[in-house]
């Protein structure tokens, strides 16, 4: 029998763990699992935008990034799978006072949950959504998904995907997003800075984050450990901020652009409604 | 003291249609989040809602369809809002999956269904009262609802506003089922000063933060609530969850969540329910009935009375929880229980079943688009008294 | 013992190389955490960590501090680590 | 039963529904009695047959429908064709007289028709068409007053309409007015 | 001889999983389109169709969503496939509006149901018998549908294939529910040459285009069928229709559509009907059971013989349309009639309504997550004896 | 009475007559409905198609352009509100050789049907796909849609919309359709042009036709008859083939760009099934 | 009777415009299936169509010829048309 | 009951459930018996609790549950706290060596260990850990013909990688045979 280390307290904290539910870890994610490198650079951007962590919410769908609401130590709310962006509205709408964060999976965001991704976008809802991306249904073992580039396989594409995979950037951009970043789990920095800027923008902010699966998209698609994956992110990512969306594909092993493509202007749902009703009390019709 | 055209909360007497007055009710009640998308026989309530809620202070919300409706709804409430939804036979089926989601976090809000003949797409202007049993079965897993059923604008009204009531009293949707008919039939509402209506405030804990489980339910097995931004950073999932609502994935904790969610409408059924009866006792007949179909009733009731028959009337307000209690002791006490009702047989099959042999069950069915012929009713009675 | 102790400043001020520097950071491992995934051996700028040859309760091999004196408390680690199990902070 | 039984027939489009609210309204709100108003419509948005009933009545209204109507109001020929036998034997019809022949009418009953499209032409709207024929219904039938029926016209309107709707009120009511000095209507001294 | 490497259908045994057993009891049953989208613990019934399709010769799409799923199926039956969708309890929920219109256009399809804890997320691993109420009433409108329960690997096989026939001879959705056990209980399977298997084939009209309509039933209360792009110029529309299929929005002809449909399963439930009878004759009490609980209940029954009880077994197979006929007869030979079930009391009330008062009903619910402890059962027996 | 005229023997036939289930009309559509118009177009389409009429289905979601499939002399299917997309998709993908046409309104595949139509046009389904965007839900009454310009009312926008509304072929590309084209029912030739470009295209190909809903959408807004509408589309359309799609966004009474703005290339998926299904049974597994 | 006849080539030939020349196209209204929308009328490339002041039975006014020798038979009429109540062919 | 039943614990991604079915397709297939295969795993893809039940059986299986295994295989010292307890008095104990420390056993079980993980990362797949392990189970009793388990085996893994698995196979079985050389195991001789 092998020898065994111990847990011990700790010389100092880890930052992350005021941030974390700690009596529920161990977490669920597996060896290599991309998500909680993401949720490392979420918890040190919210503590970098120095909100009120009592006013932030956290929302996510069904998924294993769906998860990750469960593990902050926040107002958090795990929804249905695909419904956290509509959940995320009406909790917003209805507290505007409230920093809300849509955190969930490709599949729960974009696959079931396409059509409110895009009318939120089109609303442009006060909302940061953090889309992680890791090329399949993670959860329920590694289906093919919206996302999941042509001739890479899935439990459900055992011969490969035949359907191009939605380009998230060009579509989030299409319906009206306001901020449209993508970055891979490997650009920590980048990515944390990415969340800072979409927290702190009003309107519809979306991130993507392409992260690794080991357990089943990288293994599946021989791609190798996590390890070797983020390594493939680090040698293959080409970073251009403002690249026109049209360019931003992923295919199957190629290059993955990664930056903030976009970061516009224009008035947010609540600032809509809060312009209209002054309207309607100042009388004037229209 | 007109429809349409007063700012606030309203109070008098006003002409309404039963989807108007639904609307005048939710504002009485408190409500001040609606999500919706729209749906024939029911798009009046939102419509009136959407002119309304700038000045009577809330805010409405057209979704990209039903299932952002019904989840919205939640975001809301858990951002402090009394919420509802509005929908008719195919937006509600597609609710189905959120009213599991409401049921299982114990969230307090208001689903409408203004009925209207189906199944599928049927017939979109015409009644029915076909959805009784998918209010209480629709989504999967065991759950209970409340649901009530009103019968005139007025009752729109005010039934609407106990519709709340009881949701924010036991943190569980509630299904207000409407027909067509009475959606659409307009008569005189009477809205009293706000201040004299009964409103239930939502169970806010008195607990702090430390000392707050978001599940831990009290002797009436309801927990108190919280809402975002307070600081209790508590978490509300659709897993199965212990007391604190962390995801607990054994048999065991399923048992005290599911059994404490049924058993808080079956266990407090006595208090939820509400009926009105007609000439129950020395009956030999009894017609139970709900929603528009009751009115119907009045009139073969009246019919029957005139040729002599001893018929009572049971009219349910609250549908589900089933009456048991009281059905199983009319079956011992007439000769025929009898159920008009515009579907092929649906509360009929309860009535049925806590009748348990001792009398007859007449069903009276009608498949929709229509209410009953109230002769056809008259002769059910008639003929059950024999 | 080992591992957490190690990857203090303290331990650092007793490294193998650059003794004379004092340490600009310190790196804290709870191996019983760790997954083994290799992040933070790999992307730490600096090459202060290892993979240790032993496995933890769960069966992984986890990091040890290899060049304890290096670590500038960048807390790459850290933010890479998607098990919590591993972190940095800068001592001066 | 001390309940009357009204019917008012039309194309969708034409302002059934409305016509019905207003009387409805009139009865209910403005001479305080029991109103009921139910209606029947299509799917579509316009064009198909719609009607609207109402029943006055000076006690709470159980049963909501009509089957025979007292008082029948038609505005196309189709709604003619398919709700003129359902009158009670001694029922008052109200017709818009260009869209409607009053063919077969069964004796007894007391009929006036009124051009109530070319009135609201005239005023260039050609939706108050419906608002014309309440303004003759007041005329023509005593069942809910006249300042009621106004009253009720100015609340039912969209705001901004109600000077223009007003006039088309009072343009039906004159025309029946006028009408009725010269042939007085039974059913317009029922007892309501 | 081994599962997952074969081409083609299979024929010979196999060491399967329920979910697997359906897979293949589907491509035995000729279904050649499958639409779905991956849920626990359904997904290895499409994985597995997704990799025997290219070779057995049948389309599997993953869609979007569960939605998407229950409709694309009809479309494929319009263009001539046999199809059928797979999901567990949140993505049936979804499906509801969808079940309604296979029910209101008649299309044969099979939906596949491997029932999961619940409500909500629930208990996505871990088994439950809790959507049987939905399986019959979920969708709004009076409709009916046909539901079997298999208990075992080869019954997934065999069964559904009866599913699949039920769904072609009676033009409607065909729920197949499963359960979180026997999806994942792997034994062993023989799957029969296919020319010995019984296939139902598609009840084309054999008349001509003039001649045909399309809702026009035959004395069995089932029309025939078309697909598309045979010449027919059909129209299906989920709205009430008449016998050429074109809208009609009035009462009369949703009774005349609405009451057939209904009809066709109720007038037709002896021949639909299937369970297994162990000792009933003489029995003092019968335990109901369905499904994986039906297992579980063979050891109780087994026990409670032993100690000297005389019980008898009725396990539905097919459990809707419920067997009223049997039950209230057997309700006047027994003293008790056991129902567990893992819910909290679904199916037994059915059982309580037919046995109308002639004999005890006992359910012995359980909230799911896991089967029953076969003493449960065994003491509801022994108690019902007394 | 005015006198009326009867109906009577023609000298020669409507040539949409023979396409039209004659026994159904007259058809609900209002005076001066829009949709109407692009049935005239797409009789006349299919006509030149010269496709086999037994061969062509058509789908329709719930709506007043949903009864579109119930008026043509096809296999039709009139089917649930958002869904007429993926049921369009089975009956391709059951039967190939059928050409699957879907016409719906703008509420129906856009609103709830959102997430059929970007996933379709991802997949690159086999299929037309004929918006009728009369910028509202007609069928219901009127009430405000994703399409709705800002300002304009709807029932359930009394006050004015203030979400912005799709842009129809941005986002349409922004999701890989390989045909896209815009135009009013003003213009019935250009119109029915695309509508055979759309339905000899294979791929997804994408329609959205303009028209007026005098009934609801222009009465509520104030914007005159049908035919003041047709004028108004005649005077403010802009005719620009190829127009970048991110500048054809609508606003209230502002011009409206119209032409053919996307025709590309790239495997349908009815095409990349049977490229897979061929490397499947040539025994190479990817 | 009068519009249907009124609208064919017959008619043309004797219509008060351009006797001379032999009409180029005939157009054919069902006043009974008119919505009198006026589309007809006003997207009539050659000004052939106008209104009439009756009445149909729905209540709608409708199309009648009013220049019947100048109508091409481009059917414009018949494709703007939303209840396909008129259409117009070419005669040569 | 002539039925043997089985349980294997360990985490998930050990292939547990694959064990489980090797052995279950055994007896079931090659070996012409009844074999019924339960599994109980968390939500999670990888890392949580995981076991599998197998009743070995000549005639059909009714209840599938394994309660008390006779034999029981664990890979974690997580299933074997768990699972030891519910071993019948005189049953069988196989277990990963390096993963599991056999305390507190108690007394009467008939127990043996193997190092299979390590024994897999030999092949440079520590996947195959699970197999060394089914390898060891037909060495160390007799209830599966090793003939059938590893017909089993090739059956049962990933097209392509038959040859590793059998060897990981035959490496688990030889190491048992080798032990229990030394030590015979009373429960492998029980009837089945
Ligand atoms: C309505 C419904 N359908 C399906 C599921 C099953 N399900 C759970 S998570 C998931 C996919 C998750 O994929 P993704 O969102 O990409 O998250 P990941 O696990 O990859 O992080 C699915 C299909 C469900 N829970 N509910
Ligand atoms: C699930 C569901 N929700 C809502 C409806 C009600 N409904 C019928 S048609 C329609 C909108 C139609 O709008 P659009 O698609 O734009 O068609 P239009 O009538 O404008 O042509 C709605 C909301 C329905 N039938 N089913
Ligand atoms: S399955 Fe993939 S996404 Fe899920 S926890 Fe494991 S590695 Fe992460
Ligand atoms: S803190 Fe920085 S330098 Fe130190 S071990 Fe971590 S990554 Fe390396
Ligand atoms: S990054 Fe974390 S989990 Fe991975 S090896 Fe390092 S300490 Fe372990
Ligand atoms: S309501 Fe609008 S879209 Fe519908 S038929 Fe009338 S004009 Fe056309
Ligand atoms: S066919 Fe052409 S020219 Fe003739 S009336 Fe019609 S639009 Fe005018
Ligand atoms: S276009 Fe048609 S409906 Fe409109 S006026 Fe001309 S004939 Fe009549
Ligand atoms: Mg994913
Ligand atoms: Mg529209």
């Amino acid at each position: 029998m092998t020898q065994l280390v111990e847990p011990q307290a700790c010389a100092f904290e880890n930052p992350v763990e005021p941030y974390l539910r700690t009596e529920r870890m161990p977490h669920i994610w597996c060896p290599g699992c991309g998500i909680g490198t993401t949720v490392n650079c979420f918890v040190r951007a919210i503590e970098q935008c120095q909100i009120d962590l009592d006013k932030l919410s956290i929302v996510s769908g069904i998924g294993c990034t769906g998860r990750v609401a469960g593990y902050l130590r926040l107002d958090s709310f795990h929804t249905t799978h695909g419904r956290a962006i509509p959940f995320a509205t009406g909790l917003k709408l209805a507290n505007p006072e409230l920093k809300v964060v849509v955190y969930s999976g490709d599949g729960d965001l974009i696959a079931i949950g396409g059509n409110h991704f895009i009318h939120a976008a089109r609303r442009n809802v006060d909302l940061t959504v953090i889309c992680v991306n890791n090329f399949n249904y993670a959860m329920t073992g590694g289906q093919a998904a919206s996302t999941t580039p042509i001739d890479a396989v899935g439990t459900t594409a055992p011969y490969g995907v035949v359907e191009k995979p939605f380009n998230l950037p060009f579509l989030a951009e299409s319906c009206g997003a306001t901020y449209v970043a993508r970055w891979t789990a490997f650009h920590v920095r980048q990515l944390t800075k990415a969340m800072i800027e979409a927290i702190n923008k009003k309107g519809f902010s979306f991130v993507e984050v392409i992260t690794p699966c080991p357990t089943l998209y990288e293994r599946r698609n021989r791609l190798g450990s996590g390890l070797d994956r983020m390594q493939w992110f680090k040698d293959n990512s080409i970073i251009k901020n403002n690249t026109d969306t049209r360019e931003c594909d992923i295919e199957f092993q190629k290059p993955i652009i990664c930056g903030r493509f976009v970061d516009v202007e224009r008035p947010s749902l609540l600032e809509n409604i809060h312009a209209k009703l002054e309207q309607i009390r100042s009388g004037k019709r229209r | 003291m007109v429809s349409g055209k007063q700012d606030g909360v309203l109070t008098g007497a006003f002409y309404l249609d039963g989807d108007h007055a639904c609307a005048e009710g939710a504002i009485a009640a408190g409500c001040n989040f609606v999500a919706g998308y729209p749906i024939t026989p029911s798009t009046e309530i939102v419509e009136r809602l959407a002119q309304r809620f700038p000045q009577a202070g809330g805010t409405f919300i057209q979704m990209e369809d039903e299932i952002a409706s019904s989840i919205a709804i939640q975001g809301a409430v858990w951002g402090g809002a009394k919420a509802m939804t509005v929908s008719s036979g195919p937006g509600i089926s597609l609710m189905m999956e959120h009213i599991g989601l409401a049921a299982m976090a114990e969230v307090p809000c208001v689903i409408v269904n203004v009925q209207r003949g189906g199944p599928s797409t049927g017939l979109p202007t015409l009644p029915a009262q076909a959805d009784m049993m998918q209010a209480r079965w629709g989504s999967h897993g065991d759950y209970e609802i409340i649901a009530l059923c009103p019968n005139s604008p007025q009752e729109c009204f005010d039934l609407v506003i106990r519709a709340f009531n009881l949701s924010e009293q036991y943190r569980l949707p509630v299904l207000f089922m409407m027909d067509e008919v009475v959606g659409h039939m307009t008569e005189k509402v009477v809205i009293p000063p706000r201040e004299t209506l009964t409103i239930v405030p939502r169970r806010y804990t008195q607990l702090s933060p430390a000392e707050y489980l978001p599940f831990r339910a009290g002797p009436d097995l309801v927990p108190d609530i919280v809402k975002a931004g307070d600081g209790y950073r508590f978490h509300v999932t659709g897993l199965t969850h212990d007391e604190r609502g962390y995801p607990v994935m054994n048999a065991g904790c399923q048992d005290g969540l599911v059994r404490r969610l049924v058993d808080k409408v079956r266990k407090n059924a006595d208090k939820i329910q509400q009926f009105d009866a007609d000439q129950l006792e020395g009956a030999d007949v009894v017609v139970i009935s709900y929603g528009i179909t009751s009115r119907v009733t009045m009139r073969s009731v009246q019919e029957a009375r005139a040729r002599g028959v001893k018929v009572g009337h049971l009219r349910l307000i609250v549908v589900w929880p089933f009456p048991e209690t009281l059905i199983r002791k009319l079956a011992t006490q007439v000769r025929g229980l009898v159920v008009p009702e515009i579907n092929l047989g649906q509360m009929v099959l309860e009535v049925e079943r806590c009748a348990g042999g001792h009398c007859k069950v007449v069903p009276v069915p009608h498949a929709g688009g229509a209410v009953h012929d109230p002769a056809l009713i008259t002769e059910a009675i008639v003929e059950a008294a024999r | 013992m080992s591992e957490q102790a190690e990857a203090t400043g303290r331990v650092n001020e007793a490294g193998p190389s650059k003794p004379a520097d004092k340490p600009r950071g310190q790196v804290i491992i709870k191996p019983e955490q760790c997954k083994g995934c290799g992040y933070c051996v790999a992307f730490c700028p600096l090459g202060v960590l290892a993979m240790s040859g032993k496995f933890n309760p769960k069966g992984y091999h986890y990091p040890e501090v290899a060049e304890p004196g290096k670590c500038s408390g960048c807390d790459l680690c850290g933010m890479y680590c998607p098990d919590f199990a591993i972190c940095g902070r800068r001592t001066k | 039963m001390s309940a009357t039984e009204i019917k008012i027939g039309g194309l969708g489009g034409q302002g059934v529904i409305l016509a019905g609210m207003i009387i409805g309204r009139g009865a209910s709100i403005y001479d305080n009695k029991y109103a009921t108003l139910t209606q029947a419509f299509g799917p579509e948005a316009r064009g198909s047959a719609c009607s609207a009933q109402i029943i006055v009545s000076g006690a709470p209204v159980a049963y909501p429908y009509v089957h025979h109507p007292h008082i029948l109001v038609v505005m196309s020929q189709e709604a003619y064709v398919r709700f003129v036998p359902e009158l009670v034997p001694d029922g008052l019809l109200l017709y818009e007289s260009d869209l409607v022949q009053p063919r077969n009418l069964p004796a007894g009953v007391t009929h006036y028709g009124i051009p109530s499209t070319r009135f609201a032409e005239e005023f260039k709207r050609p939706m108050v068409s419906n608002i014309v024929m309440v303004g003759f219904f007041g005329a023509m039938c005593s069942l809910v007053t006249v300042g009621a029926l106004r009253q009720s016209v100015e609340a039912s309107v969209p705001p901004g309409t109600e000077t223009l709707n007003l006039a088309a009120f009072d343009r039906g009511l004159q025309f029946g007015r006028d009408l009725f000095s010269h042939k007085p209507a039974t059913v317009a001294q029922r007892p309501t």
